[in-house]
């Protein structure tokens, strides 16, 4: 194997059709016949339909079809993860229809969809659907939905628990640590519910084709086999062998085009009903209310230390809103996304997590960037530099104090934590210590007191994260409910001309795999990475795949593929050693040629994918061909982890936050192209940041969102940030072939502490003693806190 | 119908259109130029921006009859032949996109910025660029990727 | 969306309860409501045409007056739909004679806004609101001048 | 998102735009278009013909005559700050920078602006604080507002039935008048939570004339008296500005609140941010 490009930031392939208007995205996507659907949605949180009259609207100029509740209500997505009550009892599951033909359950609720020859149409007919909706209380808030006496959103789930779970010590061990502790730092606090903003809109087009019998949907998702398997499996029953799904160029996902969702299946069905191709693409507006959000978690912390500083205990309550239905991986996030990263990077010998996930009124809530780490880390790292301030102590030795000790996990076993996951390999302190000397803590110090006497006030917030990617064993998975396997299949196909077309079940929406899975294969092959092409997003070319999300798309596609590569050199070497008439112990592999070791005698890569196919001077015994698929189904997960620190200014007399560094230390083990990883870092930082001061979904007491528009809701802009700071330790992945940890997420789980904590220590320089300040920290918020 | 006519990346179109018709829909469903997006119907992600008579402009805010009599120009439009316009190789360069739905956006109003700031601070570029949201880069790169195109359009006027 | 406002008006209480109770006074002093016809006993299918700055749109709903006290107070209960959203109000109307020429009316409620009105109108709303209370008592002065 | 149908119309001149809109009452006048189409995507709105105006020539032209400066309605945001004879109106300059985005510059016009009067829209404050006289015309003739009788309240203007306005007057500056902007934006948006435009002359290191005025803040933009008050005849300097400040957003007025800002740190924002237009001003920052 050469390293020719691994390490390198080459410049990515996929750019070209992006930046000349050339992509080609599902909503770019045009069929002969085409028609659009609209999908008309409840403005009500909670209500009872008493009747839906079409008929004015199937009347239209322009209407193909109109379906209602009634005719597809009972088909319904299902929920991919199951977890139980701690009392063992399976979770409620209540149905999820297409389309509603009972109660509405929060705003967007699809009641009737549409399909005209246009858009306009479409929308228009839609307008002259009469709808009598009986409205019913809502519940919005989770800790409120389980009070005896809250409307429920489903008739049949009492108090509106979906399932509570604990994880960690026996509790009674972590009451007896706190009692034992000589200082208890509590924090409650929200973290706020976040809608995730892809850039590109969802959209779907539905193809029936009656000659094949056979159906396509065309989707922006982030998993087409997934979305296959589900639509076929356990919503419309179709047969899995005449559906192909295709996830064409997608803008973007963090999380939210995992899923499987309704309007996926309803265009499918409704291009059988009319035997003709169906799009629709939402609009803004409808994705802040359809998308299915991320976080929303009502918590109380408690953390305990001894006299020395040493954390003694860690308990949790936490009420998790999963929104009106379960979306696919909902209820893995609060449980086994979140509560097996409440380690952290620390000793603490004792905590406890008593988790309550509940049902309201609101948006279904589930992954997004991060999924589950964020909300551990937003509340370790709280209490962490929380902890400091009330004990007096500076927050970098209070986490030097209490880190793991380094481990590689080669030569030292992984770190078992108290909350079932077992790190692999680690250098906590490294990661701290480089990131003091980016900062200069000392003069910042000095910096800050001296600001404090000013109205533009400074702070500096830091954060210790680890997370969890590349998820993951199945085994595991399977035994904690995931409904599905999360290996990954990555299938190299050597062409006659040595060229090679490798298909990966991983998708690319904006991670760059086509070249950085190029980058491997071209060195690992030793050829040129213009003869490697890289093929995802169609179930009809790919034999299968789980998807892109939990940053584990080179940790795991990557290492299908290497596995396929090694099959590939492999067989190679065989038919090397045939040819040059030797034995195949006595053949290596090195830059692209089969070498008989010691002579000058050598074949390049091309020669033997030639004679592969042309397989007249050939082993016996020996299959011709030279293409091999295979799964990898990973024996852990990886544990990156990294130091953020915010620098922030806040102005006194507005409340109002400025960054004014954000240094990131992030250790991703290896890294394959730097450039791309810098990129996936930068971009969750911003938004990261932006639930630290910007963004979150807004509810009113009746379930309306009040910030359902790029108006209201607040985006990470340009003028929002400074350059960031970024510097890299690299620990490499002991259990992978490529010893890569996973980069996607990073940015977005270590980043929004370090910020809420520099604005708490700002107002702490100057005698603001405040707790906590909830997200996003708006101006307001920021200058209430300093009022009191 | 208003029939309008206009010169869209050097190409005159005359086209009968419904009067509530956006000129993005105009550009992507009739004349198939699909690079230009659409991200949002507030007016605030600028995925849509295009030139309109020379000047950056969101498309999905005007309607297709204001634009007749003008001339456009799309993302499809912006290179010269199998030349990239500078501003497109700054993107590559400099890793200034990811997903790409938001750069064709981008890379038009950061042509706007150039060709009236030809060597913009990083804090103008950065508030040159408020009418666009992207979602994947925290605008890092973008930012490089348009400091990279300024320092190569200098050195080429030089 | 919070409403609440108090003015004084030169008429005595029994005068300005005659005139609320009378459905074509009501829809004209109230802004938003065009046209009231009695369905039956204090209820009153209310058409509206609503005209603020970019919004503009046509409801058609409910009135209904409930709880009255002569001359004393009452609710008045709105419900409305439209292409744009649904709104529903819920106000109480309380009437206080200064001296038999003077009265003051006061009101405090609540309109719970639904759909793209509930979305996109939070930057607006408390101006609206201010704006929907100067109008009724503006309009209700110009009708007292009137008569 | 789409609008409804809606028919749609050029116009050629002044004269034939009022006439359109004379005949057809449910029409909308159409400029950059920026504030009404988006109302038309989400169907908040749905006219039934719009009638464009923004390529009337004689709409769009900046002039300079002598004692004042005469901008064309359909000038867009952009013509306006690049023009050279408004530079020294600092306040002019600095709002304009700060509309909506470039893309929003390039097509939204100063008429449609302050014909739509947006409570938060910045161009209000300035034209108060400037003493600019509004130019409308309509089917009984041309008349002059003066900005001070134009902003009457919530989206509601001046303007009387089938009038458009035509062109925004400016008078020139004063021997020792400076003016300022400052603007506190709502994150979103990027409209104002309070935005503050100040002009204050000085003669001899006295405060001789001053004015302050608000957008966002209440129905619609206002000038603020109780700050002037506490100007006009004292020295130019950070602690008479700091105490007039004080006076800001007092009294009998409306304060708007949204999600982003309550009633109480509304209030505070114009008492900070009218310090800092005013500092601007002074050239005290």
């Amino acid at each position: 194997m050469s390293n020719k490009f691994i390490g390198k930031s080459v410049k990515r392939v996929e750019d070209k059709r992006f930046i000349t208007g050339r992509g080609r995205y599902t909503d770019d996507i045009v069929l002969p016949g085409m028609t659009y659907a609209y999908i008309l949605r409840s403005p009500y949180a909670h209500a009872r339909i008493k009747s839906i009259d079409t008929s004015a609207a199937e009347a239209m100029e322009g209407v193909v079809t109109i379906m209602t509740g009634e005719e597809v209500g009972h088909y319904g997505v299902p929920c991919g993860w199951q977890v139980n009550f701690k009392n063992g009892d399976t979770m409620k599951e209540p149905p999820h229809p297409l389309l509603v033909k009972d109660k509405v359950r929060h705003v967007g609720d699809a009641v009737a969809m549409v399909v005209a020859e246009s858009r306009e149409l479409a929308q228009d007919a839609a307008e002259a659907i009469m709808i009598d909706y009986e409205v019913l209380p809502a519940v919005i808030d989770a800790s409120k939905a389980v009070e005896e006496g809250a409307p429920l959103v489903h008739d049949d789930v009492p108090n509106n628990i979906c399932f509570d779970w604990e994880i960690g010590n026996p509790k009674e061990e972590v009451d007896a640590a706190l009692a034992s502790a000589s200082h208890i730092t509590t924090l409650e606090f929200v973290n706020q519910r976040l809608a995730p903003n892809a850039m590109e809109p969802r959209s779907y087009i539905g193809q029936y084709d009656n000659v094949y019998d056979k159906y396509t949907l065309y989707t922006s998702t982030q998993n087409p086999h997934l979305i296959r398997l589900l639509m076929c499996a356990f919503v419309l029953g179709l047969p899995e062998h005449k559906v192909r799904v295709v996830g064409p160029d997608v803008g973007g996902g963090f999380g939210s085009k995992i899923y499987h969702y309704t309007e996926e299946a309803l265009v499918t069905l409704a291009s059988k009903k009319i035997g003709r191709p169906v799009k629709w693409t939402e609009t803004r507006s409808e994705a802040f209310l359809t998308d299915a959000h991320g976080r929303d978690h009502v918590t109380k912390a408690e953390m305990g230390f001894d006299a020395d500083g040493k954390i003694v205990g860690l308990r949790i309550k936490t009420f998790a809103n999963l929104g009106a239905y379960l979306s696919t991986f909902s209820t893995a996030v609060p449980t086994y996304l979140h509560g097996t990263l409440l380690q952290g990077l620390y000793t603490t010998p004792k905590i406890h997590l008593d988790m309550t996930c509940v049902f309201t009124n609101t948006t279904a809530v589930d992954a997004y960037r991060g999924a589950g780490r964020p909300e551990a880390t937003y509340l370790l790292e709280r209490l962490l530099d929380l902890s400091a301030l009330e004990m007096g102590v500076d927050p970098t030795e209070l986490r030097l104090k209490n880190f793991i000790p380094a481990f590689d996990g080669v030569t030292q076993p992984g770190y078992q934590t108290n909350v079932a996951l077992q790190y692999d390999s680690g250098n906590y302190h490294g990661v701290l210590q480089r990131g003091l000397e980016m900062l200069g803590y000392e003069d910042f110090r000095k910096a800050q007191a001296e600001a404090a006497k000013t109205n533009k006030l400074l702070g500096v917030g830091f954060s210790t994260y680890i997370e969890a990617c590349g998820i993951a064993p199945s085994a595991v998975v399977g035994s904690l409910g995931a409904r599905a396997g999360l290996y990954e299949v990555g299938q190299v196909r050597v062409q006659p001309t040595g060229k090679v077309s490798v298909f990966t079940g991983a998708h690319s929406h904006g991670q760059g795999h086509e070249t950085t899975f190029a980058q491997v294969v071209a060195d690992r092959l030793g050829i040129p990475m213009e003869d490697v092409d890289i093929i995802h997003g169609d179930s009809d070319t790919v034999a299968f795949g789980m998807g892109t999300y939990g940053s584990r798309s080179l940790a795991v596609g990557g290492s299908a593929i290497v596995k396929s590569l090694d099959k590939i050199i492999e067989k190679g070497a065989k038919i090397a050693a045939h040819k040059l008439e030797c034995s195949v112990d006595d053949i290596e592999f090195i830059d692209g040629k089969f070498n008989v070791k010691g002579t000058d005698k050598s074949l390049g890569f091309g020669d033997i994918a030639l004679t592969a196919y042309v397989p007249h001077v050939y082993p016996a015994n020996l299959e011709p061909g030279l293409d091999f698929s295979s799964f990898y189904d990973p024996t852990n997960f990886t544990y990156p982890f990294g130091c953020h620190i915010a620098v922030v200014e806040v102005d006194k007399e507005t409340g109002t936050t400025k960054i004014k560094r954000f240094i990131a230390v992030d250790d991703v083990g290896n890294v394959i192209n730097p450039m791309i990883v810098d990129g996936q870092i930068h971009g969750g930082l911003a938004q990261g940041i932006g639930q630290a001061l910007f963004e979150g979904v807004e509810y009113d007491e009746n379930g309306q969102i009040i910030n359902a528009s790029y108006m209201d809701y607040t985006m990470p802009r340009a003028d929002d940030f400074p350059m960031f700071e970024l510097d890299r330790q690299v620990t490499p992945c002991p259990h992978n072939p490529l010893g890569v940890k996973g980069a996607g997420e990073a940015g977005c789980i270590g980043s929004t502490p370090a910020v809420t904590n520099a604005v708490i220590d700002a107002l702490w320089s100057a005698g603001h003693k405040v707790k906590d300040i909830r997200m996003p920290l708006t101006s307001e918020r920021v200058w209430r806190a300093m009022q009191s | 119908m208003p029939k309008i006519t206009v010169t869209v990346n050097g190409t005159s179109h005359t086209s009968e259109v419904e009067g509530r018709l956006l000129l993005v829909h105009y550009l992507r469903d009739t004349l198939h130029l699909t690079g230009t997006h659409v991200g949002c119907d507030t007016s605030s992600c600028g995925a849509c921006t295009i030139h309109l008579d020379g000047k950056a402009v969101k498309s999905c805010s005007m309607l297709a009859a204001q634009a007749d009599g003008s001339t456009i120009t799309t993302i499809e439009g912006l290179a010269t032949g199998n030349e990239l316009h500078p501003l497109q190789e700054g993107f590559k360069e400099e890793h200034g996109l990811q997903c790409g739905f938001c750069t064709p956006g981008m890379i038009m109003c950061a042509a706007d910025l150039l060709s009236h700031n030809p060597n913009p601070s990083e804090q103008e570029i950065r508030e040159g660029l408020e009418g666009n949201i992207c979602r994947c880069t925290g605008y890092h790169n973008i930012v490089r990727a348009i400091q990279y195109a300024a320092n190569k359009s200098l050195v080429v006027s030089e | 969306m919070e409403l609440t406002g108090t003015h004084t008006l030169p008429a005595s209480a029994q005068k300005i309860w005659d005139m609320l109770m009378t459905p074509d006074i009501l829809a004209k002093v109230t802004p938003g409501i065009s046209r009231l016809e009695l369905e039956n006993e204090g209820v009153y299918k209310a058409v509206a045409e609503v005209k603020i700055g970019p919004v503009s749109g046509k409801f058609e709903g409910k009135a209904m007056v409930e709880n009255p006290v002569a001359p004393e107070s009452f609710t008045l209960k709105v419900l409305q739909n439209s292409k744009i959203g649904n709104v529903a109000a819920d106000i109480h109307m309380k009437l206080k004679a200064i001296n038999d020429s003077e009265t003051e009316l006061s009101f405090e409620g609540k309109a719970d806004m639904s759909g793209l009105l509930a979305r996109t109108g939070n930057r607006v709303m408390s101006g609206v609101a201010n704006t929907l209370t100067k109008q009724f008592f503006k309009n209700f002065e110009d009708e007292l001048a009137a008569q | 998102m789409i609008p409804s149908s809606v028919d749609y119309t050029r116009a050629s001149s002044v004269t034939e735009a009022i006439q359109l809109l004379t005949d057809n009452p449910d029409a909308k006048i159409l400029a950059g278009g920026h504030s009404l189409i988006p109302a038309m995507k989400l169907r908040l709105n749905a006219p039934s013909l719009l009638i464009d105006i923004a390529r009337i020539p004689e709409l769009r032209f900046i002039s300079d005559e002598g004692d004042k400066v005469v901008i064309g309605a359909a000038s867009t945001h952009h013509d306006i700050i690049s023009n050279e004879a408004v530079q020294d109106m600092r306040a002019m300059v600095e709002a304009g920078e700060l509309i909506g985005d470039t893309q929003v510059r390039n097509m939204g016009t100063l008429g449609g602006s302050i014909a739509h009067a947006d409570p938060s829209a910045d161009w209000p404050a300035v034209l108060l604080v400037l003493g600019a006289s509004i130019q409308v015309q309509g089917p009984n003739g041309e008349r002059f507002i003066a900005a001070n009788e134009f902003f009457l309240g919530f989206f509601m203007t001046g303007l009387d039935e089938g009038e458009i306005v035509t062109a925004i007057h400016i008078p020139k500056l004063a021997e020792g008048q400076q003016t300022a902007y400052r603007k506190f934006m709502q994150p979103a948006s990027r409209f104002a939570i309070v935005g503050c435009g100040a002009s204050v002359t000085v003669q001899d290191g006295q405060i001789t004339d001053a004015k302050v005025a608000f957008t966002g803040v209440s129905d619609a933009a206002f000038l603020d008296e109780g700050v002037t008050d506490a100007l006009i005849g004292q020295p130019a300097n950070l602690e008479t500005i700091e105490a007039a400040a004080n006076a800001a957003a007092e009294g009998d007025i409306h304060i708007n609140e949204d999600h982003f800002a309550s009633q109480a740190y509304r209030k505070h924002l114009a008492k900070v941010y009218a310090k800092r237009a005013l500092a601007g001003a002074c050239g005290l920052e």
